[in-house]
């Protein structure tokens, strides 16, 4: 298993095609790197959200404990 | 069985009678779009029937799919679509009764229109029949279809445009069909082989396509 | 004949009710109570089997009704809150329509018959946009004049008619039931319906 | 499908599930690390020129498993819907919903890299060709599939909805994959497939099996850390979710 | 102050009524009746400008409305069968635009309350479109709570509502006519309010 | 006064972003229009830039003109239009209001979108600049000249046709020169004379047809 290709710069010419085939695998590389960290930010402040959701309800639970208003039409 | 899907088809032919705006309305647009591309790209005839076929079926395409949001929100928003899925015969059959009269007052009418419009673009008399018969084959397969995408989307928040979204790349294989048996016709190849295929496409849209709408209406009832 | 047992309706994160359960045999109604927003719509449209409950089962002779499908649905009749009709349409149009689309052979003069009990004589041939609040909902009541099937679903039926209407329509009711009919049905009225036996159920 | 399995579908409930897909992910994410290394090693470094494409043929090394990729993916996706539909199972409605966005780069991904390679090589970046045109259409339904279930509220209403559009759309896989034979394309048949042999030179198949291995890894690492997200929100509310959150807070 | 004289309706082919003639001063209630179809909806729409009668003449203050104009709006408030509220609007979005449009400055605060008053706390923030039948009509009665305009003109305000939220409205309109203020209502219910003058006027 | 205008067109915007359908729709029908023609047409620059300026234009035009009819069908349908009618303010200003929000969510994101599809043509610069401004100065009339159609078809069977059949003879003009400014500046002449043209339209479709508007508006509610 020989490495292929005699210099960097031939490595990076990929015979004339360089463009190309280094615009395929850029993007590629661009998008499977950014899929995860989106996945990541997204998570964390899912979770932020859903805790700050949770103290609310638990705090709120303990507030409401003042009947609510007569009089009115439930 | 076929007294309900005609009972239906009645139906929403009688209101669109009453309304008439759905039948002109379809037409309108279509008329409006062909009529505006001559205009706009000049009085050459080479160039404009290189242009005929994808501008036609384009313009039919789009004005079905604009008529598609009304399919069942009008009858979604009074109470109707309640009766309908309550109603004791499959209700996929009720479905097929209400393409039939979507087709009838859109894809029909756009059918026979075509081939007049067609002449605009000094189209010869053998590329009109085969688009006039494209448009016959392929229209039914469009208003099948959409009918899946009207379903879905009902009393959403996103309305017309999700309903294009997601009928469009369903669409576009009619399309291709459909203006390439007309181009084929204008170029001098046999449209056969393209026909067959808008074929089939018209028979999956108008048997199979309809059980999904069905799935559809009830999960948006719910 | 209609059961229901252990139900549970969730909302979005609101539970509106659990462990509901009832039983409706032939001659009864079924009187749903309970304040705005209480979830009677929302059980009329389960029973109907156009909601699904996130728990329990409801069953028509025996058998859940998601699995009878049509065969339920041949004996339902359901009139909601919205009236079902289109304004374009007459009157005589919409209810033949509707008979129609209900599977039910209903002949013209049938239906010309059940437009004048319901108090539409004369106005047979006026769009229904034409109509006032209490004369479209008629044209949707009209329905049940000749309606033979087994259970009807009923969900505010009183709502705009005036009083010689609700007195009629009760009657109705009450006729149907006589003949072994059964009726679910909700109202905030106060309304006198000539039933045998009324069971109540009240959701909170 | 016999009992045993309908039953673990049923109670394979988001509870249980959530724990073993996070141990899951770390070994599946190495997995596409060690698997993509090696490919890339192979596909860019070793593999030797292509006798008719030169080396603009290396974009195969990427083109193919994310082709192969965005159409597998839709037919996971497709099989969780329809499962859910069904059986209205609570975990398959997520699980397809985690799926989507990884499908529907992978067809972009397919798309933009078959332009790149047919500039070169048949001279233009687009042709209304069936299997472009399929892959074309693959893309927009999962377009149409994420904006449809992001224009319902109610979960439950969004998967079903959802598993409709997608039982649909999955007609056009075969056609995807069958495009050139059935019809006469620009677009090359496939060269890699179990009856005949490989008629591509050893390294270069070693390579672009290692590359699509690394696709699959990848692909399973990000869909079940999205789902695990998904659980969290559907399920919030309930016990085990607030464990869940109470333990993030301690780490 | 509102006062009506010899109005005739025509619609269609059919006179509605004729020879109709009414007066309502500070702190009064005119209270129309007769069956569906009447033409009380139209009468309402009339006596707010939206439609016209063929003969008779409506005055406020001794004025035509006709001529009064944007004087004569500014003290009314008009509620029909329609609810007039968005269903992809919450209550507190559609309370604060309903107010806004109608030239009322109505604060945050104090659309909160009225919602509360109303029976639709914790339901604020739910866009109109989930909500119950009666509790879209609250959306739209909520505007009654701090609605300080002299003439109400309510068509079938009670419809829908469950009991409890009857007896509020009913209670709300009462106090309005203690302030001074005036209402011409519809209802085909036997509604109790505690108003001091009730006119009755009976199309037929 | 300005306060009411202000909270009319608030209130309208705030339905759309609810809604978001309402904006999106309108720009997607846009570019599906502008993206078939290229691909219909082929790929010849020089053609493409020769139609670029009608297409466009004709493309905006008839995406404001399918907006239309729901203007005033949801406020007329849930009792909205009444209140606003008995609202103690000139009718005018809530028709300005309204007319206001209409373009806020259908002509501007179309002038800003222009730009973007004018490159599919292979436009120049200055010709991009004058499309946009054109279609920023001459989408408020059309906004404001459809308003008048909206209000006169509200509730009537005709609806969409109607509405299209009234306002399109009042549209051309528009039309004419705005395609009229584009074309110009891509053929070398200046295109001052025809903004100045278009800006007139604007004036007069924003500040005269709200009150015919307003007729038109008590009429259909009567
Ligand atoms: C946008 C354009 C393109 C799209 C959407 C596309 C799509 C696909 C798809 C879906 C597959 C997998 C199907 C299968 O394995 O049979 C595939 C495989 C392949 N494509 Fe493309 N392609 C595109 C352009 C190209 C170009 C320009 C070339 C080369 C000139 C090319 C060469 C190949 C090869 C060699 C395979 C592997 C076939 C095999 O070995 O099984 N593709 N492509
Ligand atoms: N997504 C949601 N989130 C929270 N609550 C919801 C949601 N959707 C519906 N609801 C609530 O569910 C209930 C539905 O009630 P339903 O229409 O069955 O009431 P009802 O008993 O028929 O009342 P009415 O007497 O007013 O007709 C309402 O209280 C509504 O607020
Ligand atoms: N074009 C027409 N031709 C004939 N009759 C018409 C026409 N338009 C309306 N009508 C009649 O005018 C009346 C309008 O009544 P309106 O809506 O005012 O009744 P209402 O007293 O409010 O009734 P409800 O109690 O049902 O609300 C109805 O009887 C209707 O049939
Ligand atoms: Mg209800
Ligand atoms: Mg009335």
């Amino acid at each position: 298993m020989n490495i292929h290709w005699q210099s960097f710069s031939d490595f990076l010419a990929m015979g004339g095609y360089g463009l190309y085939v280094w615009g395929s695998f850029g993007v590629t590389a661009l998008i499977l790197a950014l899929e995860p960290m989106l996945a990541v930010r997204r998570r964390n402040q899912l979770i932020a959200r859903l805790k700050r959701q949770l103290r609310a309800e638990t705090k709120s639970a303990g507030e409401r404990r003042t009947p609510p208003t007569p009089n009115h039409p439930q | 069985m076929i007294g309900m899907v005609g009972a239906i088809t009645a139906r929403d032919l009688r209101l669109a009678m009453r309304r008439q705006a759905d039948i002109v309305s379809v037409l309108f647009f279509f008329i409006i779009v062909a009529s505006l591309f001559p205009l706009g790209v000049g009085p050459e005839p080479d160039l404009l029937r290189k242009l005929a076929p994808g501008v036609l079926w384009v313009g039919a395409l789009l004005a079905t799919m604009l008529s598609l949001p009304r399919l069942f929100a009008d009858d979604y928003r009074d109470g109707t679509l309640e009766q309908l899925v309550l109603a004791p015969q499959p209700l996929g059959l009720t479905v097929l009764g209400k393409v039939l009269a979507h087709w009838l007052v859109s894809g029909l009418p756009l059918a026979l229109l075509a081939p007049v419009l067609g002449i605009q673009f000094d189209l010869a008399g053998d590329a009109l029949l085969v688009l006039t018969v494209s448009l016959l084959i392929g229209t039914p397969a469009l208003s099948g279809i959409g009918a899946i995408g009207a379903a879905l989307t009902l009393g959403l928040r996103g309305g017309g445009v999700l309903v294009s979204l997601l009928v469009l790349p369903l669409y576009i294989p009619v399309l291709i069909f459909g203006a390439g048996a007309v181009d084929a016709t204008v170029t001098g190849l046999g449209a056969e082989a393209h026909l067959s295929i808008l074929g089939a496409l018209a028979i999956a849209g108008v048997f199979f396509a309809p059980w999904a709408t069905a799935a559809a209406l009830r999960i948006s009832l719910e | 004949m209609l059961e229901a047992s252990n139900l549970e309706c969730q909302r979005g994160e609101r539970r509106l009710f659990s462990r509901i359960g009832f039983r409706v045999d032939g001659g009864e109604m079924l009187f749903l109570q309970g304040r705005n927003g209480a979830g009677k719509t929302t059980l009329l449209r389960m029973i109907c089997g156009l909601t699904h409950p996130v728990a329990g089962e409801i069953r028509w002779k025996g058998e859940p009704i998601g699995q009878l499908g049509d065969e339920f649905r041949e004996e339902l009749c359901y009139l909601g809150h919205l009236n079902a009709i289109k304004e374009e349409l007459t009157p005589l149009e919409n209810l033949l329509a509707s008979a129609h689309l209900a599977g039910e052979a209903l002949s013209e003069d049938d239906a010309i018959d059940a437009l004048e009990a319901v108090g539409l004589a004369g106005r047979e041939d006026l769009a229904c946009k034409y109509l006032s609040q209490g004369q479209k909902r008629r044209v949707a009541l009209s329905r049940l004049v000749h309606e033979k099937r087994a259970l009807w679903v009923l969900d505010e039926p009183f709502v705009a008619l005036d009083v010689a209407a609700v007195a009629w329509l009760a009657g109705l009711i009450g006729a149907h039931l006589q003949r072994g009919g059964m009726a679910v049905l909700t109202t905030h009225q106060a309304v006198d319906i000539p039933a045998g036996a009324v069971k109540e159920l009240k959701l909170s | 499908m016999n009992n045993r399995l309908i039953n673990w579908f049923k109670y394979a409930s988001p509870q249980s599930f959530y724990p073993l897909a996070g141990k899951l992910i770390p070994w599946f994410a190495a997995a596409a690390v060690v698997f993509g290394a090696a490919g890339l090693w192979l596909g860019l470094a070793v593999a030797p020129t292509d006798f008719q494409q030169g080396e603009g043929y290396r974009i195969i090394f990427v083109h193919v498993p994310a082709s192969w990729m965005s159409m597998f993916i839709y037919l996971v996706m497709a099989f969780w819907a329809g499962l859910g539909l069904a059986y209205n199972t609570r975990l398959s409605g997520m699980m397809a919903q985690a799926l989507a966005p990884t499908g529907a780069l992978m067809a972009f991904l397919s798309l933009w890299t078959g332009a790149l390679w047919g500039k070169p090589m048949w001279g233009t970046w687009w042709v209304w060709d069936a299997r472009l045109t399929s892959e074309l259409i693959l893309l927009f339904l999962y377009i149409g599939f994420i904006a449809l279930q992001a224009s319902i509220d109610d979960p439950r209403r969004a998967d079903k909805a959802g598993a409709v559009l997608a039982l649909v759309g999955v007609v056009n896989i075969p056609i995807i994959y069958f495009s050139v034979k059935w019809w006469n394309t620009l677009h090359q048949g496939s060269s890699v497939s179990l009856t005949k042999s490989p008629s591509m030179a050893a390294l270069m198949l070693w390579g672009m099996l290692l590359m699509a291995l690394a696709f699959w890894m990848y692909s399973i690492a990000v869909a079940l850390y999205r789902v695990r997200g998904i659980m969290l929100e559907r399920e919030r509310g309930s016990e085990w979710v607030k464990g869940v959150l109470q333990a993030e807070g301690t780490k």
